[in-house]
This record gives structure tokens, C-alpha cells and sequence, in this order.
């Protein structure tokens, strides 16, 4: 070694003295229970919606009684809820990566045309009608994935060219013939298969207590699955990842591409299970379903907390966030707003909701 | 084929639209006319559709059929096109003022609600007095066919309409309340939803059109209801009538937009050929293509085409 | 003796500037290379383009003689090449252990980790923490803080760990102490000769003189987008690689590049 | 001073010797043309959607000849894009500082409704109700940007549920009442006034010809104006670093509330304007106008290079997005392809476009 | 002497971390204070609270004697506190004079400036070459580069350029060396003392023993979170510091804070 360094670094040899070392711990003051709410809340921030859900609840609860705050009501929210819901999770998992997903709501529409046709058209056998179904969901998902994690284009651009182009292929195809509820009842009953209902405390013809239907469970299982694998899995980590800073993702090894595309092609079968429900719920195969898809996915996408710059929140909070806008639909119609006035005053609640989760937020860093 | 044409319609999703294009590119055809086909996208997307009155100018069309998606607004780009020579020709919905077209030929909507507004009526017979009634319409924005079928319809039932060109300024307590459904099935399952979760002995639905119908009775399938309730529709597509042959729907109102769309046609080459303009029917501001009740439970006093016949007019 | 890595004649250009203007590079086993540089030198050019963040517009990178084209640092990675960027290269929203494990997560043993695919959190905060522990950043309270939240050198900290403890066949360090305290500076060194002991070679960037002639067996010195000349640091002064670095000293012609 | 430092740092005295000091200059090799282009294009970035919009035209031109590359096509699809172009203006402005605006089209609507009721229904003289009209707009813009700037709520949802409070109003105030061209011919001229047109080498009666509209005049005057203010004024840098990254805009001392609300005051003004051009174009006040005004802006901005991540591209690119769009538009109606297949080809060239335009920066790094 | 900036009991705690726990801070007239201490003692948080870039939980923070109310990082600069942060700050896209002059923009002289309010760019971009090449910053090649593209110690430069041309009362320097090269460290070093010279009291963050005791008047040591004591350096020898901003060695009673 060369002169100066021997000397001029000796007062670093204290260092190597060093005192025990334990991890540092500051002074923390009296934990009252409010600061444990606080962290709780700083720890799952996915909670946030959900207290405001819950507050949402109980207003109108209070404010219609057991007209609203019933097994009925309250179930024919999640009924009401479980299209946006599915596709709000295929809507999460492509924002999560900062991206965008305009084409959701086409590719949902396409794929249960192609489940009705292929068996109605060519008489293929249902089972494999929906194979296909799902099938041209991750086809559709894959081009998205393909054109945005190898293009390098920009999602918005892309969704936005497939929703067009989707949609035309969709009317182009189906020729606008709707498949009626009666046909598929008596002809691919498995079409119907995520209508099916589960009531619990319902009187003898079937009416009132709670009814799910299939279509919900599917959506709560699926919800809570992605819940599970975002959390617990690598690849879900690696989403978050490449949403938070996709260079450092890099950087730090992260196949940026086979996440990518990974996360688009699952999002198109997701849309694909929610056209297949969405039979279910209106009975028909109808093309022209679907058109405001993406805006409700997104919305609940925002209002349940997760940032639409990527990288940030909880894919149970955008659950929250469409039962929020569910529950204030429905609350206001039942309040006796007519339909002009409930549209505007679902902006104004959309606002307010998320004005309120930003404020739990801030008063729990 | 060195005539050329245009149809513009509202939309091109809607099977109303599609069977009148599909008229109209069969009759084009036959008619040796080129046939360009233009839509908004959405219902009620107005400036497309005057762009595509632009585009049909700047082609050298000689004639335009259209249906116009905002029916005052559109008249200044009619103008525009008939001051170049070309034959407007307003298809299914009047514009306003009636005679800023050259011809109309279109279904009068009001007296579609009317019909089916007189044969709930009539089929409730004592009961229709503290009838549970759910409108299901179309927009919020109130388009003018969505306000004449829901006022034909209340009309019909014998509500007073109030302001007749808007709804929900009703008073009467029958009506239970109005929702939207896009025209569509699962617009018109929420909205039945919303409309039962109010008020859950609702035993009349208005649907604008029949695909909102089918979803209404899903809404009602799902809790049983579905063999109670009496739904009443405008439009008279085939699935539509098919569903009043399964006791789905009770009563729809047909219109008949092939007619339309060939009529429409015929007219351009007429002009084309000769230089002559069609005629309305008489005592009205339009050329009538007529609407007709499907129903096979006939009312008294109300007039109606049995299934079979409407299934063999029946479009789509 | 031959290269473990070696870069011959790079080119690299942004728009009008130059970084990389026919660079050459070695790096011989077991050694511990410094680069020193003025500022905008072109030092992290050209370890990036050593290591496939960036893809030079002209020249050949060999490891162990063979060469190689890097599309991207995960490549580099798979062939055992370990880089702490100086932008550290970190997911601001993740924790330290997600980010030190980013890319080779450890999965729970048996079924929940081979099927349900589940990651063993648990076992990486240990190591995770154990790693800090070994540089001395004891000053992390939580182990489960967002790196957006760690003080700048507690964030160094975390990407030194992370290349010490997974590189194979070279680690690469850019600028590893900057902004680092003086016990933390000192535990990196350390770890640096620890590495070195292991028989894995090192390339070091620093502007600290007394660090690189305390651990360097050569200096490379980086000026105007090349290589100037390699010192070795017993037989020069730190004001000879001061002045060489800097302009005020033309090298000897043996050194010469 | 304390030991060691003195010698410690003596190896650092040399650089204070130093040698003659210039700015680098390393060597570069020889310059092509191609080169230059290149180094053009990075400086330029608003040139890419340019290219892409000439080779379109040209395309266009090639193919359908005189009908298409015609002055009085050309300046149609001019008239066609203005609302869209000054919309577009609008959201630029929003999405350089990392927002969205979801309520252009609403407050547009609304604020041409204000200057026609007021003028008809209350008979307010047209120039007061036109400045009515224009605040109106400015309101809806201040109160985008105060829950935006100060409650810092995401864009999204405030935009989002503005659109839906704005398009209700507006439905509720106007009664679904549309004003008829001919009223306002006869009663108020004013609310035509970006109606009127120039014409240049028109025929006798006024037809063929390059027909100016002033609201395309506005169009282009306002897009130059604001790429001025956008470059060569401090508030126009500001909103870019805004949007960059919002934190060190503000640790280095940007305004960034006054600047975010001043950016959505001046969105809801232009908007208004839009809204003020918009009665020239279709003659009439109609409360349905518009709907598709915020996907279409959004899209220029998009094809014209402007990050939706904010604080990168230029206003003029926008301008070219938006004319790209209405070339494929007319094209390929003049082409004859009906509407779905115009839909599902849009849908394809949007995504050529963005792909030309990726590759064409690619090569110009 | 009454302290110019002061800082009484200031408490900052993010979620489980307490950043500052009851923290005090003085700076006097004409000096340069050097604040050292562990990777994540709470530095950084100390001069954010004092210079409005965060609010502090508790505590106060006085400006020539005066209780100030800081909401932003602006209100300081308004008072004419000039900081440079650790994470500098700096718009990525924008150039490097765009960002030298963010939120003080030069207009043109005349009609232009005062009525079409257009910036004067040749003279902003000369005063920002000017500045740069007093740091010594010459590899800077094209003065309208983003900020981005600069190298890690380019950038670095640009901030300390920019804290020192505009500062009036206080200057706050983040770890203004850090990325720096040994020209251009030096550089910032002979600034701080022209600074002085001028009359303008200094915080000096660093790591840098040597740096620090050459160029402070006083050293405030940081530790968990808390002023431990401060010393001179004049009294004490750089083991000292170090040993006490370790915890390798207690604070004398006199020195305590
Ligand atoms: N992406 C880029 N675009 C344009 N110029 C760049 C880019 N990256 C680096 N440069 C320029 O290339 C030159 C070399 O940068 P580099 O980061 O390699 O320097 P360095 O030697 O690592 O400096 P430091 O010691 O400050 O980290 C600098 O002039 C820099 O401005
Ligand atoms: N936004 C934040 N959220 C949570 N914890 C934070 C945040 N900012 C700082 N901290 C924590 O506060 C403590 C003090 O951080 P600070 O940045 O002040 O340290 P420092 O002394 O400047 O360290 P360095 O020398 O590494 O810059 C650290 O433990 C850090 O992790
Ligand atoms: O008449 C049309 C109707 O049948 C359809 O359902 O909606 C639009 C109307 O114009
Ligand atoms: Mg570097
Ligand atoms: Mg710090």
C-alpha cells in the first residue's frame, strides 16, 4: 500500500473497536391505541377502503333501514358487482405493472360470443365452446402483452387499438345475433353454469335472504387467489416490480418480458371467465354488453387505492372500490333519486370516497 | 354502379341498424347503387355522424339516408348536403323540424308505446288501477325515442304524462320509478334489480327495447318472480318475438326497418333517375312504415298481429 | 495469464455525446481492479457495457476468454457476473428483502413452496438482515421498511449486500461507499477483501483515494470516455493518480493504455 | 484543523495545479446526413408524429387520388379535428403534469349549453353569455384543480367524477333542449362565430376549395400559442417539471399547487372554448354532444408522444395525433370500408402509428 | 450570539421509525456547521424539518431568533434558506440550466420578458455553464442535456451549483460530495469556504472526516435520532468523532447536548 493511506484512514480503526451491536432502537413514546389503528392501517393499506366501505354500509343502513341493510340488498350488491369485479382484477393486475387495460370489456364481450357461437354456430360441443372462449381471451391478451413487453408501445395505445379492434371483430363475427336465455337453457346449459345460485334463508318460492351466485364466488375466490400470489409468490412480487421502476426491475434481474406478457395474457382469461359469467348474469349472448367495462374497472381500481403509476396497492382494495360504487348505486336509487340524479350524485360519492381514504391514509403515516 | 349512396345510422351495433343496413345493402345491389355505410359510436354520438355527412359530400354522393342521432342538431349538416345537390332522407327517427329532410320513413314511436301501453292496460283489466309499474329507459341524456315510447306507453295506460317530452315528472304512484339500461341485457337486468330492490311488488315493466326486456326477466327469474310480472317491449326483432312466443315478453311493439332501409333506397334511385322526391303519408309529416302489437293474448280493444304473423315479419 | 473479463475497443454514444470512445478494459482473476475517472468520465458506461445494461455500439466483451453479448443484466447475472449500479437498481416501493431477493426468491421447502409456489418470507428477512448485520447497517429498525423510506446510505447498504452475497464470478461496484458512513465505508472494504479472499475478482469505482490504494491490486485510470493508463498502487502515489486522472500529468509510456 | 487532515488530503493539492481547463470534447467520429436526421428527431420529438402523419397523407393521396388529396378534403379533415385538437390542448396541458382529464367533453358540453340558455332562455345579450359560458368552463376547471392541487386527490377520480356531476347537470339544466342553427342565426350570430369560414380558391357558389373555419384557425393559433408559453416561459417549464417528479419540482421551490390549478383552470377554459367552437361546427346548442371527447383527446396526446406519466413531449405532437387520426378516419371511409371494418383498421394503424413512431426514435437515439 | 437557525425538541416518526426523536440543532452566524453521523442517525430528517421540506411532529424551529412556520421547502428559500437534498432534487427531463433556475427563471430584458414573459435561455444557460466550470465540472459536454443523462456526480454538481449561486442567509449541503470526484470535491470544498468568506453560515452533512474537519467550525454529532454532543475540531482529533458518532465512546458532560 502507498503512503498517506495508513495514516490518513486511522481514525477509521476505531470503527473495528466497535461497541455491542444490536439493531437501533429510538425511544418510542406511549403506544396508544389509536397509533395501533394507525399502523394497522399504514401495514394493510387495503383496509382503507374497506372502513370506508363499511361506513358506507352503515349510512345507508341507517338512512333505509332493512330495505337496504338486508340478506337481499346487500347480496344483489355482490351480484350486481361480480362483472366489474372480475374484470377489475384483470384491470389490477395490468395496472400494478403501470400499465393500462382499455380492451378489458371487449375481450370479455368477444370471448362469450365465441363460447355461444362455437356452440350454437358449429354445434361444438359446449365444453370445448368455452375452452375456446377462454382461449381467445389469452390470444387477445397475449397480442397486448406481445405488442407492449416486446414493442415497446405504450398499454394505452395498445389496449386502446385492441378495444377497437376487438370490438369490430366482435360485431363483425357475431353479426350482431344475440343468443337467447331459453336456447342456452335447453341446448348448452353450461353457459349458464356461473348463474346458478346458492340462497341461504330465503322462503319457500325462493324469494328474499341471501343469494350468491356462482358468478360471485368466482369472483371472491379469484380475488382472494390473486390476493394470495401477488403476496406470497415470487412472480407477484416481480409484478410489483416492474410496475414500481421497470429499469430497476431490470437492473435487478427481473425478466421484464415474460412478466409482461405473462400479466396480460392472464388478464385476457380473466376477461375471458368474466364474459363467461356474464352469460350467467344476463342470460343471453349478447354483443352489445359490456361497452363501459374498462371505466368501471378502472374506477374501482383507483377508488380501491391501487396507483395507476404501478407498483402500489392491493388488488382486495380494488374489490372494496367496486362494492363502494355498488353500494352507493344502489343505496341512492333505493333513496328514491331519480336516474339523472343519481349519476351525478355517484360523482360526487366517488370523489368523496376517495377523498376520505386519502384522509384515514394521512392521519395514519 | 355509378350512383352512389350513403346510410348513417345511430350505431351499427344495435340489430335494429344492422337488419337496415343489411336491407339496404340488399336492395343497393339489386338497384346497381353503391352503398356506403357510416355509424356513431355510441347511441347519441352526434359529431361522427356529422362528419360522415361531410364524408358523404366530399364522395359525391346523390343521396344520404339517416337516422339521426340527435334529431335538431343534425339539421344544419342536412342542410349543408341538401344545398349540394344530395337527397336526405331521414330513416326511423323524424327530425326536427320534420320537413329539414327531403322524406321520412320511420315507425311512430309514440303510438309503438301507446299500443303497448293500452294492452298492459287492458290485460290487468281491474287490477291495472294499483299496478306496480317499472319504466326501463334508455339514457340519461333523455333521447326523443326513449321519451315518445315511455310517454306513448304511460299514455296508453292512462297516466298523466306531465311535461310529455320528458319522463320522470310523472306524479302517479303507480309508476314505481324510471332506470336506465343502455338498450341492452345487462343495463336491463341492473335496472330491474335497482327498480325490485325499491319496491318488490312491481308487476309491470316498460323496457325500451327487447334485449333490456331479457335481461328484466332475468332480474326477475332470480328471485322467482319471473311468472308474475307483465313485461311490455318496442321493437320486434326476432329473438324479441320469440320471447313473446315463451310468455317472456307479454307484448311487443314491431317496427319494420328493412321497409325502411329499401324504401329508402328505391327513393334514392328514383331521384337519381328522374328527380322526383317521395311523397309522406297522407295527414302526417312523415312516410308512415306502420308498427303493429305482436301478442298471441289479445286485448280488447287493442289492435294486434298474433306470433306467427309477427315472426314471419319479424327482423334480425 | 488470461482476462476473466475483458472489453476491447468500446464505443458508446449519446446523441452528441460520446461516453465510451474506444475503450479497452481487464480484469484478471482474483484481483481487485479500481477505475477512477473524473466525473462524466465514462466509468459507469463502461461497466454497464461490461455487464449488458447497456449494449455498446461498437467493440466485444469476453468472460474467460470467450465472448459474449450480454442482452441484458440478467444475462450478465446467469453467467455470474454481480453489479451494484451506481442508481442502485432498487424497487422504491418494495421491502429490503424483496428487493435483495429480487430475481432468486427463496420458496417455503415442501409442498406449500413446490406447489402453492409460496415464498419463504421468514428465511429471507433472517438472511436479509443477517447480511446488513455483516456491514454493520444497524440502524435499520424495520426490516420490512419500504426502500423509499431507508436514509441514502442505509439503500446503499442494501445493493452492496445484495451483489456480495450472490456474485460467483466477478462483482461489480460502482461507487459502492458514496453514501456510506464512515463505519459502514469501513465493513464494505472489508467485505470487499472477504470477497476477494474467496478468489472472486472485483471491479471498484470510487472517488475515495485512500480506500482504492488501500484494497487495489491495479487502477485503472478512466479519462475522457477511455483509458488513460493502469497504474499499479505500490509503485505510484495517490497525487501521481490524481494528477494522471485529472489531466495535470501525462502517463509514462509504459502505463500507457 | 485538527492532525491528519493537513496530510491526510495532501494527494488532492494537485488538482489545484491543474491543467488548462476547457469542456471536454471527445472524439466524435464522422457525421452523416443520416446522423443528422437523427440527432434532428431527438431534438425535435414532436417531428415523429409529423412524419408519420405526412407519410399518411401521402398514402392516402396515392391511393384515392384527387378526391382525398384535394384542398377541400384536406381542410375537411382540418375542420373535422379542431374540436378534438383543442380539446386535445387541453389535456396536453393536464397530462405534462402527470394527470388525466376525464371531464374535457363534459365541460365542453356544458359550457355551449350555458352560452346558448343563457342567451335564449334568460335573453342575456350573446357576449355576456358567451363570457358565462367561458366561466363556467373555468370553474369546472378551478374546482378540478383544487381537489386535485390542494385535497391531492388522483386526477382520475376527480376528473372522473366531475364528468359525471358536469354531463348531469348538464342533461338536468338543458332539459335535453337542444337550440336550433336557425334561432341562433337570427338571434345570436355571436355563438356562430367560429362557424364562419375562409375559403380559398372555392368555385362560384362556395364549394371545392380549402375552406378555413375560424375554429380552425383557432385551433392552430391556440397550439402555438401554447407551445410558446409551453417552451419559452417559466410557467411552462414548471408544468413539465411538475409532472416529472412532483417532489423535486417542489424541493426546488416550484409552486406546484398554483401551478396544478392554474393548469386545470386553463383546461376548463379552453374546454369552454371548445365548447364555443363546437356550436360553430354543428350549428345548434345539443346537450348530447361530445361524449366521446375525453377518449378521443386522450388518444392524440397518446399518438402524439406525449407521456402519460407526465413531463415529456410536446403540445405540437398532439396536434399531429390528433390529424393522424382524422386522416385514417376519412381515408378510409373514402376507401369504402364500412364502419366496424373502419373501426377495426383504425384500431390497426393507431397502433402502426405508435409503433412507426417508437421505431423511428429508436433510431434516433 | 443568538443562533440563526434553530431547531428546539423536533420529533419526526414515520409509522414505527422515529426519524428524530426531541432533536436539537443551532447554527450560528458566519460558521460552518458539520453535522456527521451513522447511515440513518436521522440527518437528512433533521435538515428536512429545519428547512421546511417535512413538518416536524413536534418541536420548534426558529430563523434569527424568530419562531418560523415552514410549509414548503419554498417558504425557506423565501427566507433565504438554500438546500441542497441528498436526493437532489432535480426535474429528470428537464436540462441542466432549466433545473439551475427552476422557480427563478431569467426574462429577457424589454417587451419580451415583461409582456410575452419569454425566457432569456442564452443568458441562463451561460450563468449555468459559468457555475459548473467554477466547480470544475468540464466534462459536461452539451449544457442543454437532460438532467437524466447525466453521470452520477455530473448531477450531483448541478445541485451544489445551484444551492451555492442562490443562497442569501443559510446554505444546507446534503452530502454535497458524495458522488463527487476528488477535482471536483475539492472544488465544493474551496466554495464552501468562499461562501463563508462571504459571510453566510453553512450546513455541511458529510461523511468525509477529513473534508470535515478541515473545513467545520463546529461538529454537531447525530445519533439515534438525537444531537449527542458537539465538538470542535480544533479540540478533538477525527478518532474522537468517529469513535463518538459510533458509540465506540461516550460524550464528555461539557459537550453533551
Ligand atoms: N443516457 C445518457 N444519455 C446521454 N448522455 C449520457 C447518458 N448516460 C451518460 N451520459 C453521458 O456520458 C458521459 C459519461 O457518463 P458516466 O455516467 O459513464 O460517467 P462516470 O464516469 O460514471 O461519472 P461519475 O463519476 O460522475 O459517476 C457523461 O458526460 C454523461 O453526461
Ligand atoms: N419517509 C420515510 N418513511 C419511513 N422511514 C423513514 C422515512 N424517511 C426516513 N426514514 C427513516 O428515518 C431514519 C433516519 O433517516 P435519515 O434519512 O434522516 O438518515 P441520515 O442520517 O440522513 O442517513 P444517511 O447518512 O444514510 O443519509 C432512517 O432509519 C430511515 O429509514
Ligand atoms: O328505433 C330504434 C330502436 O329500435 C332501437 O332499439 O334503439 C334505437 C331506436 O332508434
Ligand atoms: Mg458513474
Ligand atoms: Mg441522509
Amino acid at each position: 500500500m502507498s503512503e498517506g493511506s495508513a495514516n490518513s484512514q486511522d481514525y477509521e480503526t476505531v470503527v473495528k473497536a466497535g461497541t455491542a451491536e444490536k439493531v437501533a432502537e429510538f425511544g418510542g413514546g406511549p403506544v396508544s391505541a389509536l397509533k395501533r389503528i394507525q399502523h394497522m392501517l399504514h401495514k394493510a393499506p387495503s383496509m382503507v377502503p374497506l372502513i370506508v366501505l363499511v361506513m358506507s354500509i352503515v349510512i345507508f343502513g341507517i338512512l333505509l333501514g332493512s330495505k337496504f341493510f338486508s340478506p337481499f340488498a346487500l347480496t344483489l350488491i355482490l351480484q350486481q358487482v361480480a362483472i366489474v369485479g372480475i374484470v377489475g382484477a384483470a384491470q389490477s393486475l395490468v395496472i400494478l405493472t403501470a400499465g393500462i387495460d382499455l380492451s378489458v370489456g371487449a375481450i370479455m364481450v368477444l370471448s362469450s360470443v365465441v363460447m355461444g357461437q362455437f356452440a350454437f354456430r358449429y354445434g361444438i360441443p359446449v365444453e370445448v365452446a368455452v375452452g375456446c372462449g377462454l382461449l381467445c381471451g389469452v390470444l387477445c391478451g397475449y397480442i397486448n402483452g406481445w405488442l407492449v413487453a416486446v414493442m415497446k408501445l405504450p398499454p394505452f395505445i395498445v389496449t386502446l387499438g385492441m378495444w377497437q379492434i376487438v370490438l369490430a371483430t366482435n360485431f363483425l363475427y357475431s353479426a350482431n345475433e344475440t343468443i337467447r336465455s331459453q336456447d342456452i337453457d335447453s341446448q348448452a346449459p353450461l353457459l349458464h353454469f356461473f348463474g346458478r345460485t346458492l340462497s341461504i334463508g330465503a322462503d319457500e318460492a325462493g324469494r328474499g335472504g341471501a343469494t350468491f351466485t356462482y358468478g360471485v364466488i368466482f369472483m371472491v375466490c379469484l380475488v382472494l387467489l390473486l390476493a394470495y400470489v401477488l403476496r406470497e409468490t415470487a412472480w407477484g412480487r416481480h409484478v410489483y416490480a416492474v410496475g414500481d421502476d421497470p429499469e430497476a426491475a431490470e437492473l435487478s434481474g427481473v425478466q421484464i418480458r415474460k412478466v409482461l406478457i405473462s400479466v396480460y395474457v392472464l388478464s385476457g382469461l380473466i376477461c375471458a371467465f368474466a364474459g363467461w359469467v356474464l352469460i350467467g348474469r344476463i342470460g343471453s349472448v349478447s354483443p352489445t354488453s359490456g361497452q363501459l367495462s374498462n371505466i368501471e374497472s378502472i374506477t374501482a381500481v383507483v377508488i380501491g387505492g391501487i396507483s395507476l403509476f404501478g407498483g402500489r396497492g392491493s388488488i382486495l382494495g380494488m374489490l372494496f372500490g367496486a362494492l363502494i360504487v355498488g353500494v352507493f348505486t344502489l343505496g341512492l336509487r333505493l333513496l328514491g333519486a331519480d336516474a339523472q340524479w343519481t349519476y351525478l350524485l355517484i360523482g360526487v360519492l366517488i370523489i368523496a370516497a376517495v377523498a376520505v381514504d386519502q384522509w384515514i391514509r394521512k392521519v395514519s403515516v | 354502379a355509378d350512383t352512389g349512396a350513403c346510410l348513417i345510422t345511430k350505431t351499427d351495433t344495435n340489430p335494429f341498424f344492422v337488419k337496415m343496413k343489411e336491407g339496404a345493402e340488399a336492395k343497393a345491389k339489386e338497384l346497381g347503387i353503391a352503398l356506403k355505410t357510416f355509424a356513431g359510436k355510441v347511441d347519441g354520438d352526434h359529431e361522427t355522424q356529422v362528419a360522415a355527412i361531410e364524408t358523404c359530400i366530399a364522395d359525391g354522393a346523390k343521396g344520404i339516408l339517416l337516422t339521426a342521432s340527435d334529431t335538431s342538431s343534425i339539421v344544419t349538416a342536412v342542410k349543408q348536403a341538401r344545398d349540394a345537390g344530395i337527397l336526405v332522407i331521414a330513416l326511423d327517427t323524424p327530425l326536427e323540424p320534420a320537413d329539414a329532410a327531403d322524406a321520412t320513413f320511420a315507425t311512430d314511436n309514440f303510438l309503438a308505446g301507446e299500443l303497448i301501453g293500452k294492452w298492459a292496460k287492458a290485460t290487468l283489466g281491474d287490477k291495472a288501477a294499483d299496478a306496480r309499474i317499472a319504466m326501463l329507459d334508455l339514457a340519461i341524456s333523455q333521447p326523443t325515442v326513449g321519451v315518445l315510447r315511455d310517454q306513448g306507453f304511460l299514455q296508453g295506460f292512462g297516466i298523466d304524462l306531465g311535461n310529455p317530452d320528458k319522463w320522470g315528472d310523472e306524479t302517479d304512484p303507480r309508476v314505481v320509478g324510471h332506470d336506465v339500461t343502455a338498450g341492452n341485457e345487462e343495463g336491463g337486468r341492473k335496472a330491474m334489480e335497482n327498480l325490485l330492490a325499491k319496491d318488490p311488488a312491481i308487476n309491470v315493466v316498460y323496457t325500451i327495447n327487447e334485449p333490456a326486456a331479457a335481461g328484466a326477466y332475468e332480474a326477475l327469474k332470480s328471485i322467482g318472480r319471473e311468472n308474475d310480472v307483465l313485461i311490455v317491449s318496442v321493437d320486434g326483432g326476432c329473438p324479441g318475438v320469440a320471447n313473446v312466443k315463451d310468455g317472456i315478453i307479454g307484448a311487443t311493439s314491431q317496427q319494420y326497418p328493412l321497409l325502411m332501409a329499401s324504401l329508402g333506397i328505391e327513393a334514392i334511385a328514383k331521384w337519381a333517375a328522374d328527380g322526383s322526391k317521395p311523397e309522406p303519408t297522407p295527414g302526417k309529416s312523415f312516410y308512415d312504415t306502420g308498427v303493429a302489437l305482436v301478442t298471441d293474448k289479445p286485448a280488447d280493444g287493442v289492435e294486434s298481429i298474433s306470433v306467427a304473423e309477427g315472426t314471419d315479419r319479424c327482423w334480425g | 495469464m488470461e482476462p476473466i473479463l475483458r472489453g476491447v475497443n468500446l464505443v458508446k454514444r449519446y446523441g452528441r455525446v460520446t461516453a465510451l470512445d474506444h475503450c479497452n478494459f481487464e480484469l484478471y482473476p482474483g484481483e481487485i481492479l479500481a477505475v477512477i475517472g473524473d466525473n462524466g468520465a465514462g466509468k459507469s458506461s463502461l461497466i454497464k457495457a461490461v455487464s449488458g445494461a447497456t449494449i455498446p455500439d461498437e467493440g466485444e466483451v469476453y468472460l474467460e476468454g470467450k465472448r459474449v453479448h450480454f442482452q441484458s443484466p440478467l444475462d450478465a447475472r446467469h453467467a455470474g457476473i454481480e453489479t451494484v449500479y451506481q442508481t442502485l437498481a432498487m424497487s422504491p416501493a418494495l421491502s429490503i428483502a424483496d428487493n435483495m431477493f429480487m430475481g432468486r426468491e427463496l420458496r417455503k421447502p415442501g409442498f406449500m413452496g413446490s406447489v402453492l409456489r409460496r415464498l419463504d418470507r421468514p428465511e429471507m428477512e433472517r438472511i436479509a438482515r443477517e447480511k446488513l448485520t455483516e456491514l454493520g447497517l444497524m440502524t435499520i429498525q424495520n426490516i420490512n421498511q419500504a426502500v423509499e423510506t431507508l436514509s441514502g446510505g442505509q439503500r446503499q447498504g442494501v445493493a452492496v449486500a445484495r451483489a456480495a452475497a450472490f456474485g460467483s464470478k466477478v462483482i461489480i461496484l460502482d461507487e459502492p461507499t458514496a453514501a456510506l458512513g464512515v463505519k459502514e465505508s469501513r465493513r464494505v472494504l472489508e467485505l470487499i477483501l472477504d470477497v476477494k479472499a474467496r478468489g472472486i475478482p472485483i471491479v471498484l469505482i470510487s472517488h475515495n483515494m485512500p480506500h482504492v490504494f488501500e484494497v487495489a491490486d491495479r487502477i485503472h485510470i478512466h479519462r475522457l470516455g477511455k483509458r488513460l493508463c493502469v497504474i499499479n498502487p505500490k509503485d505510484h502515489s495517490m497525487s501521481d493518480a490524481v494528477a494522471l486522472m485529472t489531466g495535470a500529468k501525462e502517463p509514462e509510456e509504459q502505463h500507457a493504455a
